[in-house]
């Protein structure tokens, strides 16, 4: 059942040390600052933190990183032209990483959230990223067997929810969110706009409201959004 | 597909000099049929999308969730929602679809993109890749959705220079730097000769400003004209 | 799920007979926690919705593709492409939503659902369910969803009747028909009483029209009375 | 590139003896009924059919199996109340079944159109549906492994669909479509209605149309819908 959190402070409470956090975006379109902000305010440290970067500039997972609350990142692409506050960090061997291809990412978690023990994925067969794991010559072809990616938590940012918690997104910001939503014990979500049940067309619905425990409104993240909702 | 008939013989373009990168990006383009699902890789590659008739039925995917992605926006059409896969702002064309990260993996790595376009340190003869990692000590590696666009497309375009500033070729008898994929190349697009990468060796479809035999004087990896290889 | 505490004793409810369908369909109904994402099979557990308030936050998911699912729809209301599992026309709530089969069946598997209701040919004392195939020869096999649901609700209930017409127990040591899934079953609901299947035993929640020693006498799978079974 | 033909007969134009076809629908929500009759006058026979059920009444599937073109029913639930036609031939060994769980059904195609070489997968692990299959426990848990599910053809109905193959649905007679669409090497498609390229919302479509190959339009299915649309 969807709870509506009055603030982010009130949709991240609880949130344990030690946590493995899925958060959504690609670069920053999708990103939940306002709910990675609240996190920071929040105070859990020692995460592992799943996000397809490591933090652009100054604000939302990057600000994670800077206050020193992630232990390691599991990402495709940590390396930004504006990735500075992970770089320095990973340089100084102040934090762990994991690359991931960024669909073997996305399809980790997607097996984590249908049920799915492991599978058997083409990508990286044969490359740096394949060592030490599993591999099997199916058809002719070499896999790597891949296995779930669960969360804790998720944090994602997707453009309106109803009360019950149905979601849908915006153009590209769209991106992992769906698929965060299945994989964390615990989903959290921030919106633009928070609308009665009903509001939404049930054809519509990217995120449906099952995936989602917690919901919050943030207002729009942009003026470009602003225009568009 | 039907540019590189067997019968057809290597073109050796000898009164100019080699390509520039814009006229490389036009190669690749003329080279992608009507029709096409194309992905292309950030950097070099995205240049290709400005000698693309979308308006033909060419129709531009980009891994974080869209199919019908349009230029890139300027102005007023800036939308940080609406990016590429190098997080640059584009525009979405009519027709467009938005799907999730999952879907748009499940996309590629199931094989329904008929083309993407990738830069590349170095690709081997038979056809395997090296784009994501230099394999330097310190370098922070960055992998993306490369490995999963080389091994995903039904066909692969490199676009790279030949050689590097230092000289050393890029087409190479076997890659030095960390892989991305295996023998998953179709195709190597570079300012000199477009070459076919063959699961019989390499064959040099064009050259620009230079011969076949003064490339293979160049290059460590075998090749052969078009006249001179099987039928693929 | 707060119903059975460690400390509550098994309530015998001998003032009357065994329970009606509906009567049956009513406990279940009553133990379905608010709010919760409930999946309810084919047949006998589709009586009950009759008993849920569906206003009061139990969202009923279908498996062919929907969430918010209302009661059975008739008259100008019925629109074939609008069904259940039994392909029977049902009705839309406020808040629904639709999806593709492997999404719902991800959504299945992966244990998203807070309870089902199944019926079942036998259940084990260990929770092993028997509910898809008689076994018989000549009989065809259809197995659904069933499997899925086994396997994936957190809580999976079964309503059946106790006993077969010829007498012999559904609630047996182990199933003798062919399996749906191992060790999945959480309760059963039968007209002559409600079990709980536990990590350490068959516990009898509460009886109707008969006492607990009557049924062990009747049962070859042992069951105890819940205040003589350790805290679960 | 989608071609959108003229008639149910140029939409199933080609389709060879000996093919597995993927047919849409659960029960008749969203069985490609005009497709399935075309593909019956079309004349193809020996063919593996995957769909949910095995046919009901005498139209569809049941009228497709009537004809004796099927050699092989690849199912979850075939026995039903006015499965008559499935039954008869059933027992008469004049078809073979194999039965798949219904959710290994979809994610067996899903699998396929995803380029996952195999998965494991909990549903069925100690019951006679996974004798014969490999088993593994991964984190105390039995799975079984399961393989891809491919069609040469895949036979849908949908909604409406714009010039380029993108698709939407409605209700529950989405169902198999969307997977099924994204599994066959050639993907045929009847809607309700074929609209231009721009009416669809880009956020709204369900089948992109790079999943589609031919797209025929057929007109309402019944009453209920024409009104809907």
């Amino acid at each position: 059942m969807t709870a509506v959190a009055a603030t982010p402070a009130e949709a991240v409470a609880g949130i344990r040390d030690g946590s493995t956090v899925l958060i959504g975006g690609f670069g920053m379109a999708g990103m939940p600052v306002e709910l990675i902000d609240a996190l920071i305010e929040q105070g859990a440290g020692d995460l592992t933190v799943v996000s397809n970067n490591a933090g652009n500039g100054d604000t939302g997972l990057a600000a994670l990183l800077a206050a020193g609350r992630v232990r390691k990142m599991i990402c495709s692409f940590p390396r930004q032209s504006d990735s500075y506050v992970f770089d320095g960090l990973y340089r100084a061997g102040k934090i762990e990483l994991e690359l991931v291809p960024q669909g073997t990412l996305a399809e980790r978690m997607r097996a984590a959230g249908a049920g799915i023990g492991a599978f058997y994925c083409p990508t990286s067969a044969g490359t740096p990223l394949a060592e030490g794991k599993e591999t099997r010559v199916i058809d002719g072809r070499e896999y790597v067997l891949e296995y779930p990616l669960r969360g804790d938590v998720a944090l994602i940012r997707a453009h309106i929810g109803d009360r019950m918690g149905n979601l849908v997104y915006r153009k590209t910001a769209r991106n992992f969110g769906p698929v965060m939503a299945t994989a964390a014990a615990l989903t959290v979500v921030q919106v633009s706009r928070v609308v009665e049940v009903g509001a939404l067309d049930p054809e519509n619905v990217v995120t449906p409201g099952i995936y989602v425990d917690r919901l919050v409104e943030v207002g729009p993240a942009h003026a470009a959004q602003q225009e568009a909702s | 597909m039907t540019l590189t008939a067997p019968s057809a013989r290597t073109a050796e373009h000898l009164g100019r000099g080699p390509l520039s990168r814009d006229e490389m990006a036009r190669t690749v383009a003329r080279d992608i049929p009507r029709g096409s699902y194309v992905n292309l890789g950030i950097g070099q590659p995205t240049k290709v999308a400005d000698y693309l008739d979308l308006g033909s039925g060419v129709v531009l995917h980009t891994e974080n969730g869209m199919l019908g992605m349009g230029p890139q926006a300027h102005g007023d059409e800036i939308d940080p929602d609406l990016t590429n896969a190098g997080k640059i702002p584009v525009t979405e064309l009519p027709g467009a679809s938005y799907f999730h990260h999952a879907d748009s993996f499940a996309m590629m790595r199931g094989g329904h993109l008929d083309v993407c376009v990738l830069g590349a340190f170095q690709v081997s003869g038979r056809g395997d890749l090296a784009n994501w990692h230099t394999g330097e000590p310190g370098a922070i590696p960055a992998v993306g959705g490369a490995m999963d666009l080389a091994i995903g497309a039904k066909s692969v375009y490199v676009m790279m220079s030949l050689f590097t500033r230092d000289g050393a070729a890029k087409l190479v008898p076997a890659c030095t730097y960390p892989l991305t994929g295996v023998a998953c190349v179709d195709r190597v697009y570079t300012e000199q000769a477009t070459f076919l990468i063959r699961p019989d060796g390499v064959v040099v479809l064009e050259t620009f400003g230079t011969t076949v035999a003064d490339l293979a004087a160049r290059l460590e990896v075998p090749v052969r004209r078009l006249e001179d290889a099987a039928g693929a």
